[in-house]
């Protein structure tokens, strides 16, 4: 058994199995969903570490399930960017887990009503392990069929986690986003049937080989392109994003917004990655000027937002374009392109679930989030405001930041191709967040004391976890090396 | 070109896509929606066990295992969908009540 | 194997089918023209070749689907067993895409 | 002035429905070009499957990939469908059910007389599967219909039944998937690797169960809430009118 662990290649899978097996204990036991819940989280998050550390002093692999090779059978790749996603996934997931059983106990504690709050939390445990456990599925798989199955996982638990705030705005965001995603899904699954029409085959590395611009690969890419746009919430796209991130509960919404956005966005680049090279300059401009879009225009309605949620999900639309801006610069420098960009995600999915758990605790503890209303909680919740405003200068990209780091990658290459207008799309982009962050944080940090001084009911678990998050996000900007050669592995 | 069922079979499947497509965003209803999303994956699927048939001669049974994997994902998200949709009319509901109400003693 | 009209109608049928589920104004019976598309697809089905897939789609996707569909519709009516929507005053369902 | 807005709006709505009709069309003529031409299609994975059957344990070849080659996608399926349950339990309803009204004795005795046959059914679609047309899925979807009509006729049956068990015997299913795959890697190495000797009567057994789960999910899912909890609907209206309150 320790020799199995120790040289086979099991590693691999332990990141998916074991959140199933904590979503089914937490499902079992109901009386006391929090303490498998919490293992699981715990004990996925050092079998991630596990894979992280295996990768770097192993290298890359691929393992076969079933022992069935492609293309019979379904594979699993571990390469440096997988990896990495599953290392996100775990921090980020470590934090929000430990921050929900705060969550959950504080708000049973508060008000009078245990018995929504106790079912609220025996369901939440099930569903974000289980989102957990496909989201690792989909950094990991390399078979595209395998891929749809945990879209649908991701989707479906997600629509669950949305709908259980149990508010109506809620529900209505649940079903849009539910229609969504299966649209999403379905277009995906047809883009999957046209590639396997062709190629015979499901194994994204061999697809990815032999690939052609053939009537039948263009209209795949472009129903699989569309699909994951629509779940990644690219800016013609994005309506469905503000309401559900939200109107839902507090860890669903650092969730949601920090993890699930970037799970669909990697499926994008992985296809991307493999056809980028023949599509030539249109489709990747075209891709960049919806992300410049987004960044825009997700910055001017986060803006114009009176809720501090609210803010913080259009903020999210914004930041989804430097997701696509990056796909022109890939032409000349893939690998340089891909390190950039995959340090603005890792960066951003802490900074962003920072921002949205601390903004959960100031709802929690002032019974609101309109911004205006909101002077002078840091005399009550000092962690959390220092937690949101550093999640904030991650985002707008100062030193000495995660985002800074990325944005200076950015720059440097859009510089160095004489994309200016690109540069441009960047530091606009940059000083539109300054702007929207610092207009919340003048109110968070103003001396006025207007705010209400009452008991703090919130549990210190969850200030903590906040503010460990947002210095993870900063503590990226100086362990950039590290992170590089990380991603750097190949599968 | 000679078309053989296997055509036939797949326009339609494509046809169906874009009727469940056209569907789920030009009508009002949720219920009608949900509908038009199973129509669309219907139209998949018809899609997908047209390539297992490819000639005819030797049938491929992987998409044929795909399909079988959707159509139990796609009752999955139809509950899903349904239950969510009742609890959207519900409130609805709950929230003419209240309104009513309010209107009664206001 | 050539094209028969037998494949021809099955496929104008089912678009025809499709196209009426979603336009047909009583609710109720949109769920029955969808539960016999479903039955058709079986039968389609069964002319590629697919039994598995047939004997499937004519236990889950029709049946079982349909079930779910009549029942969310006795739970979205509120009133008698049975009693028919139509198509009238939906404007506030229209929370949807 | 008022109808006159109304009647630009509709007349806005239609030339918006017309154009994406429009789009529509153009995007299904797309696709056919995609479909129709691009020569000749590959052909497919139906030699390499039969290459390998031999040693898959099955002598169907649907069945050799849903519970060999590409197990973990049948496993990640049990997944969902327990997924689906535990979202649909989760949504609680606000108002209380109706409940159904009790059914006339023809349907009862009926009901009496399928469930059996049902069963029947499922059962010899199960063990069909191994060479012919069905398996776990046909059998699960006839036990769920089973069970659907059970529940419909409100048959004293489900009374008997402990409602305590039931989330116990829905996680089953994935449980035990996961077990079996897990037990592969620990005395074989890999991960749902079953071993040439004992993969006929582990997928046998994995059918079985699978069968089983998804009946009893596919039921699960029809009946909507978690059994305990429908009772205190009437409690939940209540949560919202202090919900509504509270914004």
């Amino acid at each position: 058994m320790i020799r199995l662990l120790l040289q086979g290649d099991c590693w691999l899978i332990l990141p998916v199995i074991l959140p199933l097996l904590g979503a089914l204990l937490s499902f079992l036991l109901k009386k006391q969903p929090r303490l498998p819940g919490v293992l699981g989280a715990l004990v996925t998050f050092f079998a991630s570490a596990a894979l992280a550390w295996k990768l770097v002093s192993h290298g890359g692999g691929r393992y076969y399930l079933g022992g069935w090779q492609p293309p019979l059978g379904i594979s699993l790749r571990a390469d440096g960017p997988a990896v990495l996603m599953v290392l996100m996934t775990a921090v980020t997931g470590l934090a929000v887990s430990v921050y929900a059983g705060g969550y959950f106990q504080s708000r049973i504690n508060k008000r009078g009503e245990e018995q929504r709050h106790l079912a609220q939390e025996r369901s939440f445990w099930p569903l974000w392990l289980l989102l957990w456990a496909a989201l690792n599925g989909m950094f990991l798989s390399a078979d595209i069929f395998n891929m749809y199955v945990t879209l649908e996982l991701v989707a479906l638990s997600s629509v669950g986690l949305t709908a259980l705030s149990g508010k109506p705005a809620s529900q209505v965001a649940a079903m849009r986003y539910l229609l969504v995603s299966l649209l999403g899904s379905l277009s995906f699954l047809l883009g999957v049937a046209f590639l396997y029409k062709v190629h015979g085959s499901l194994d994204l590395l061999a697809i990815g080989a032999a690939l052609s611009l053939a009537p039948a690969v263009v209209m795949a890419m472009v129903l699989i392109s569309v699909g994951l746009m629509l779940k990644t919430a690219l800016f013609p796209f994005h309506f469905w994003l503000p309401p559900a991130h939200a109107n839902a509960l507090a860890p669903v919404s650092a969730i949601l917004s920090g993890l699930v956005i970037n799970g669909a966005w990697y499926l994008f680049f992985r296809f991307w990655q493999g056809v980028l090279p023949l599509v030539g300059e249109g489709a990747a401009t075209l891709l960049a000027v919806l992300g410049g879009v987004a960044i825009v225009w997700g910055a001017y309605q986060a803006f114009c937002q009176q809720r501090l949620k609210m803010l913080v999900a259009y903020s999210t639309v914004a930041q989804i374009g430097y997701l696509f801006i990056i796909f022109p610069l890939m032409e000349m420098g893939p690998e340089q392109g891909a390190a950039a960009v995959f340090y603005f995600v890792i960066s951003h999915s802490c900074a962003k679930a920072a921002m949205f758990l601390a903004a959960g605790t100031l709802f929690l503890q002032v019974g609101h989030d309109r911004i205006s209303d909101l002077d002078g909680v840091r005399q009550v919740l000092p962690k959390t405001t220092f937690a949101f405003a550093l999640g904030g200068l991650s985002l707008m990209g100062l030193p000495p930041t995660g985002g800074f780091i990325a944005k200076y990658m950015y720059l440097s290459q859009a510089v160095s191709q004489e994309r200016w207008w690109l540069v441009a799309v960047i530091v606009a982009g940059s000083c539109l967040a300054a702007v929207y962050i610092c207009r919340a944080v003048a109110h968070i940090l103003s001396p006025r004391l207007v705010a209400v001084a009452g008991p703090v009911v919130v549990a210190a678990s969850m200030e903590w976890s906040a503010l460990a998050l947002a210095l993870v996000a900063m503590l990226l900007g100086f362990v950039g090396p590290l992170v590089l050669h990380l991603i750097e592995v190949a599968g | 070109m000679i078309f053989s069922p296997g055509h036939v079979y797949g326009l339609t499947g494509l046809l169906l896509f874009i009727v469940g497509l056209a569907g789920l965003i030009l009508c009002a209803q949720l219920l009608r929606k949900i509908l038009a999303v199973n129509i669309m994956a219907s139209g998949v699927f018809l899609f997908l066990v047209t390539i297992a048939h490819g000639n005819g001669v030797l049938i491929d049974p992987v998409p044929h295992a795909m399909v079988l994997t959707g159509i139990v994902v796609s009752v999955s998200s139809t509950a899903v969908a349904l239950a969510l949709a009742g609890r959207v009319q519900d409130m609805a509901h709950c929230r003419d009540l209240l309104k009513k109400k309010a209107r009664g003693e206001g | 194997m050539i094209v028969s009209a037998f494949d021809l109608v099955l496929c104008l049928t089912l678009v025809w089918l499709a196209w009426h589920v979603l336009v047909s104004p009583d609710l109720f019976r949109a769920v029955v023209l969808f539960i016999s598309f479903g039955l058709l697809m079986a039968l389609a089905w069964v002319r590629l070749l697919a039994p598995d897939v047939a004997l499937a789609e004519a236990a889950i996707g029709s049946g079982l689907t349909g079930a779910l569909f009549l029942s969310a519709l006795r739970r979205l009516t509120p009133g008698r067993r049975g009693e028919r929507r139509v198509d009238r005053k939906e404007g506030g369902d229209d929370e949807g895409l | 002035m008022r109808a006159c807005e109304s009647t630009g709006h509709r007349c806005g709505r239609r030339l918006g429905s017309l154009l994406s009709l429009v789009m529509l069309a153009m995007l299904f003529a797309a696709l056919a070009w995609g479909c129709l031409t691009g020569g000749a299609p590959s052909s497919g994975l139906g030699q390499s499957v039969d290459a390998a059957l031999h040693d898959s344990g099955v002598e169907s070849r649907v069945t050799a990939v849903l519970l060999n080659y590409r197990a973990y996608d049948t496993l990640l399926e049990c997944f969902v469908l327990f997924l689906g349950v535990v979202v649909v339990w989760s949504l609680r309803p606000y108002r209380p059910q109706h409940p159904d009204p009790p059914i006339g004795s023809i349907l009862a005795s009926l009901v009496r007389f399928l469930i059996p046959l049902m069963v029947l059914v499922g059962g010899y679609l199960l063990w069909a599967g191994s060479n012919q047309a069905g398996g776990a899925f046909q059998a699960g979807a006839i036990l769920g219909g089973a069970g659907v009509l059970l529940l419909l006729a409100s048959s004293p049956l489900l009374h008997v039944l402990p409602k305590v068990l039931l989330p116990g015997a829905i996680c089953l299913g994935p449980l035990f998937f996961l077990v079996v795959a897990v037990g592969a890697m620990v005395l074989g190495g890999v991960f749902l690797g079953y071993r040439r000797e004992t993969a006929a009567i582990v997928i046998v057994v994995l059918e079985a169960v699978a069968a089983g789960a998804i009946g009893l999910s596919l039921a699960a899912l029809f009946r909507g809430s978690r059994p305990e909890e429908t009772s205190s609907a009437q409690a939940r209206t209540d949560a919202l009118t202090q919900e509504e309150g509270q914004e």
